[in-house]
């Protein structure tokens, strides 16, 4: 039994947050808060000479050729730091894109440059609130039209791979910077991580992998980017318990500190239960997505459920155990709550998970 | 058991409807104003008609009422669309501290002023060291002649920078135990030495702010309450906060979010058929309509009298807590489009994302989650107070933290 | 505005709880929980007496003619001495089954009984685990016939208001002490209170009702007798809260009060927050109730989700109040812990009500 | 990351399950006996062929393994139908403390039979008055002579019935601070003035038991550490009880629920298919899973060298809860037939009900929630602890209220 990742990892994990601690402080995610740019440039480019962004493309592609373990470790520092740069769009979702369903020619286009830095992904599933069904969006004769709502992290992004409608569904790839791409900036609950409403006017697009496997092959990416997903969301919800236990160490009520209070003493156990869970969840979704096993999308929606709800909780109960100050601007605390629902939101709910977890218990009961 | 007022109650009210249909300003009236001035000119209007202050007694200005025509005011009132009140500090808690503790002469300066409306008052209490520690304050006031000398901080005061008057409880003797050596003054804000800043909150919202004293000086005549008495002062002060009764204005509710799990999809059909939607409808209805049938028991315990007590906590520790699940709840019924807080392209115009970054406030401004159940626990069941650190020692050596 | 009881009903109440503590103290419960038979046949006998069977059968029908607020006030405090009688099937469910669906005749056969306390019935409505569907048991040529299980309070009924299959349902009227009646007693997590299997092998039976009917009817019935049981749930929760806040107030740990720590004292004030919700909920259903309101399906629901919720976590809560001690057979937590489980199954579960709550909210948003 | 044995950890399982499937002995070969004889049965067994007490040293009839190989044993017996073990306390609690504090002789006669079987032992510290407060028991023990004389009461002691000796925590001196007062004993549970009572728990069981002392004599020799230094001792006994690795043997769990939810009707379709009972198996197998997995890490340590801590505590606080939570949703699935507890009636032989009446239990023996709770805060977390009204005070003047 060996359930821990490998020393490589954890050297990788010590480096990311020292890394990190230096050029993601807090005031650099303040400064996306309260600025005009929809992501930190300077991070964004120095994260990619770190190599993060290639850690799991394959040598042949320009890429590191790491295994999962090393891309989940940068993940929960990323999340840990609430880091405001468009990394999970571009590497656990664009990428893995072109891994599962690239061509030979779009791999060898888009890979090397995601692997150097060159170039930044996104998708472009979503259309309406409730979830996805109908989808208007289309590609047809290399045109794709349609409207995209909302669209993660398009200022940075070179490429967006586009769900479009029709019988199973199809995946485009589409060329952000060419014409027929009309990008409005929406403001979403975190102003930390920059969505846009994406209208394709008959832009230049290409399919990416074949007609009609659309649905089939984004379940499948979302499998694999939901392991990521609760790695940062498990990185953010222990920030979050360490912000709320520094806190009420020092703040004191009525003579002692608000720690010594069981309410907050439970409180914070909760959170620490809470997150220990879903860490342990991350472990086996780590080694099925590293593995590919059977077993993935039971693990995956296991670590996606358990990360949406590990983070929501420490997030709003971090506020709550900061009293008045946790709701003021000044206050780092909303970063965490602003972040936990936007990556609760960004590759479905809880409650489609939630679903999905049961489906696969079913199966592997009936199996 | 019924839902008719009284016959006197009934009459009360057709009395109460009739005036404000009559004399309710139109929007377009009071529309351009800037939110004082519109909340000055209804007050006024009231007060010229009788109908300010129900339950003060006449000679202040009030109507002379009871509590329960107070309720019913309020409820008829809430049937039209006014200018925002801002008022609530100085009438409901500033006012009552002044009929118990001030002169004759400053209640026949102060008193008709704040139910015309003429001036608006705000409450300089909370500090930033004292948190949910309300006693634990450290502003300091020093007699130097006739006057006080006042140096600190207060913080979480609304509506300070367009109030006229303030009041204030002060650190006069720091080197007794923590409630005995306060004093309590009232104040000009328009005083030399007293800054404003508001606080911004992170649902972007600016309804506090914080107050700086910097050698502000005050009169002797303007303490309420003997020296060493201000927590005394302050206490009744604070037993008049308002009572919050019922749930009223959470902005996420069944209502709506029923509305929106009939508009959107979970697992290819409408949210409203799925179970576990239901289910969280249900448990939310029994607690919106608990506490609504839980007013009606206060209002019938009202109009037999009797004083809310320290019960109608629970509005605010039920209310607030699920105002933020809901409020989090709807945003995953939209999926992606959950996050996106933007007027224009959010379900009715981001009301749902306004209250999931609002709620957090609710849950701690007033008294937070924990202290509203400590409440209950002390004051409604009898449980006994937690340990305190802090008894009998003087204020200047009970540890502090860091903070 | 005139949301309490009468003075007329709050005499009631204090009567009816000096009545139960005088004749139903917990060594009365814990004489049925611990022996023999299954239900206090004196404290059924007495209660017939006082009338409480009679309250709200109509004067023409030997009854007392009250209002059902006094019923409800009965209940609770039936509920609050988790009285081991049986009450609800016969009063809330079987005389509410006549009145509402019987004949002249079978009106002026059975109620001047049920009134003067020489009849008791009860109502068989469930076949198998899980919600009712393909009910077995049939009614043809006045011969019924099939198996209901479980069957409240078979011991000391003298009928039953059986559902039988069939499109639409229908109820019928069965004498249970008439030939082909089989009834084995049935082990409930609740000792103290029968429960049987019983079956119908072509016994003596007669309709109530139209046929095609019952299904509606038991809704119906079901709708009425929710907000009793309700009031019995409200005074069983405020039961268990005191005996919680008496045992804390005096068990010392670390040389204070156990009533002194935020986790008990929290966990108290929560009781008492859903106690309060679930009182007023009651309070509204009781007024539905009476006035036979429109509103009746969403008010009963209401009470029902309420009470179920409050009586569930203020039973077992109080266990957890009390320790080790709580556990034990000595200890009457017990009571309570069997009791809201039983009056969660007995007409019901959580699950359907809220069901049912969510319908009536949907019903009345439509109209 | 594997779930692969390391090469040594391999070797020692296949020699372990070789070992156990040539060994175990046939139902029937115990099904006869009673619970203590059958347990001997298979004890004798296992010692006599270097298979009992794994970490134990060779001497005192161990096997001198690690506690990783302690484990895979534990995982490769679970594997097989064994009388049930009724030596946990004796081994787990009274070994290391004997092997901590007796004299080379006693450790020489006790362990080996401790080890074999051939001796049960039990646990003396709970005591009415005690609860979570272990420490403020009240049993008196006075010297006279070269012997102790016991008086007091000790509640639920496992096996008190059928064991030889127990381990026993006594107040030699109540003028002294709570934790300074204590002494340690092992005596003889045959002594003239030993009672036992068994407690009967609503779940109908009665695993454990009152043990009331009466002038009960004990040799000093039999006494372990210094007088007024019982409270070191009992922290040895307590630093070993097991670690409760996983959420392992909760009678209700994912499996069966879902299973049942498959087998019956919520609204008309298969209860499985309805979004409430999908979003709590979800909730649930987070939890389980959860558990799980954090099982593994612990493992992962262990095979490393490291000991568990008090983390593991989450095991009982999720678990216990949850099986009582999981407990009441499936008697709700099963509608009124859910308050059947009739093993020839209710689903599954009345599983679920028995697993509602017996999970107030877990949430309570062993450390109550709240307990577990305040463990991961204060051990884990570095929390401050509770306020202590007791500290520094002599225990016979720590109030104790009525109780």
């Amino acid at each position: 039994m060996n359930f821990e990742f490998s020393e490589d990892a954890e050297l990788l994990r010590e480096q990311a947050r020292g890394f990190l601690q230096q050029n993601c402080p807090p005031s650099a995610v303040r400064a996306v808060l309260d600025g005009e740019q929809s992501y930190d440039a300077a991070l964004t480019a120095k994260i990619a000479e770190m190599g993060w962004n290639a850690a799991v493309i394959p040598e042949e592609h320009g890429g590191l050729g790491l295994s999962y373990y090393e891309l989940c470790v940068i993940a929960e520092e990323l999340g840990r730091a609430a880091a405001p740069v468009p990394f999970s769009s571009s590497v656990y979702v664009a990428t893995e894109a072109l891994l599962a369903a690239g061509s030979d020619a779009q791999k060898a286009e888009w890979l090397p440059k995601l692997a150097a830095g060159e170039a930044i992904g996104t998708f472009a599933f979503a259309e309406a609130a409730g979830q996805r069904s109908d989808l208007g969006t289309r590609l047809a004769n290399g045109k794709l039209s349609g409207v995209k709502l909302p669209v993660p992290d398009v200022d940075a992004a070179d490429f967006a791979v586009v769900l479009t409608g029709g019988d199973g569904g199809s995946l485009a790839l589409v060329d952000l910077k060419g014409s027929g791409v009309q990008a409005e900036p929406v403001r979403m609950v975190d102003f930390t991580r920059g969505h846009s409403r994406v209208t394709f006017d008959g832009a230049d697009a290409e399919a990416l992998g074949a007609s009609g496997q659309g649905n089939a092959t984004v379940d499948r990416l979302l499998d694999r980017a939901a392991v990521l997903f609760a790695w940062e969301q498990v990185g953010g919800a222990d920030a979050a318990l360490e912000q709320a236990r520094e806190y009420a160490m020092g703040r004191y009520a009525f003579g002692r500190p608000i720690a010594s209070y069981q309410a907050i003493k439970h409180k914070l156990a909760n959170m620490y239960v809470k997150n220990t869970l879903a860490r342990s969840n991350c472990y086996y979704g780590a080694w099925a997505l590293d593995t590919n096993a059977p077993d993935l999308p039971l693990a995956a929606a296991t670590a996606r459920v358990a990360g949406i709800e590990a983070y929501h909780f420490a997030s709003k109960e971090n506020i709550q155990t900061h009293g008045g100050m946790g709701f003021t601007w000044e206050f780092d605390c909303q970063f965490h709550y602003r972040r936990s629902r936007l990556l609760a939101a960004n590759i479905g709910s809880l409650n489609l998970w939630q679903d999905k977890l049961v489906s696969a218990l079913e199966q592997s009961s009936a199996a | 058991m019924d839902f008719e007022d009284s016959k006197e109650e009934a009459a009360f009210r057709a009395e109460a409807r009739a005036w404000l249909e009559a004399n309710v300003p139109a929007k377009d009236e009071w529309a351009h104003l800037g939110e004082v001035e519109a909340a000055k000119l209804w007050q006024k209007r009231k007060y010229d008609a009788g109908w300010a202050c129900i339950r003060w007694p006449k000679e202040y200005g009030g109507r002379g009422g009871d509590a329960i025509q107070q309720v019913i005011w309020g409820q008829e009132e809430s049937k039209f669309t006014t200018p925002p009140s801002v008022f609530a500090i100085g009438q409901g808690m500033a006012a009552p501290t002044l009929m118990a503790y001030a002169t004759e002469e400053q209640k026949a300066r102060f008193l008709p002023k704040l139910a015309s409306g003429e001036e608006i008052w705000c409450q300089l209490f909370s500090e930033p060291a004292g948190g949910s520690d309300l006693a634990a304050l450290r502003t300091k006031s020093e007699k130097d002649g006739d006057d006080w000398v006042i140096n600190g901080q207060k913080i979480w005061t609304s509506g300070a920078h367009y109030s006229d008057f303030g009041i204030l409880v002060t650190r006069s003797d720091p080197t007794v135990a923590k409630h005995k050596g306060l004093t309590y003054f009232f104040l000009d804000m328009k005083s030399p030495g007293v800054e404003i800043k508001p606080i911004k909150q992170i649902s972007g919202g600016a309804n506090f702010n914080e107050v700086y004293f910097t050698d502000v000086r005050i009169p002797d005549g303007q303490r309420l309450g003997a020296v060493g008495q201000g927590w005394q002062v302050a206490l009744t002060t604070l037993m008049n906060e308002r009572a919050s009764i019922g749930a009223g204005g959470m902005p996420v509710n069944v209502k709506n979010t029923m509305a929106l799990a009939q508009r959107v999809q979970l697992n290819g059909r409408p949210a409203i058929e799925d179970g576990n939607v239901r289910a969280k409808l249900a448990q939310w209805h029994v607690q919106e309509a608990g506490l609504k049938y839980t007013s009606y028991r206060t209002m019938t315990a009202m109009s037999r009298g009797q004083t809310p007590g320290p019960e109608n906590s629970i509005g605010k520790l039920v209310g607030a807590p699920k105002a933020q699940d809901m409020a989090a709840f709807c945003m995953d019924l939209m999926e992606e489009s959950g996050a996106i807080w933007d007027p224009a392209l959010s379900e009715e115009a981001g009301i749902f994302q306004l209250c999931y970054m609002s709620s957090p406030g609710l849950r701690i401004a007033g008294g937070t989650d924990e202290i509203m159940a400590n409440i209950i626990a002390e004051r409604v069941l009898g449980l006994p107070q937690d340990m305190r650190a802090d008894k009998g020692i003087p204020f200047n050596e009970v540890p502090t933290g860091s903070s």
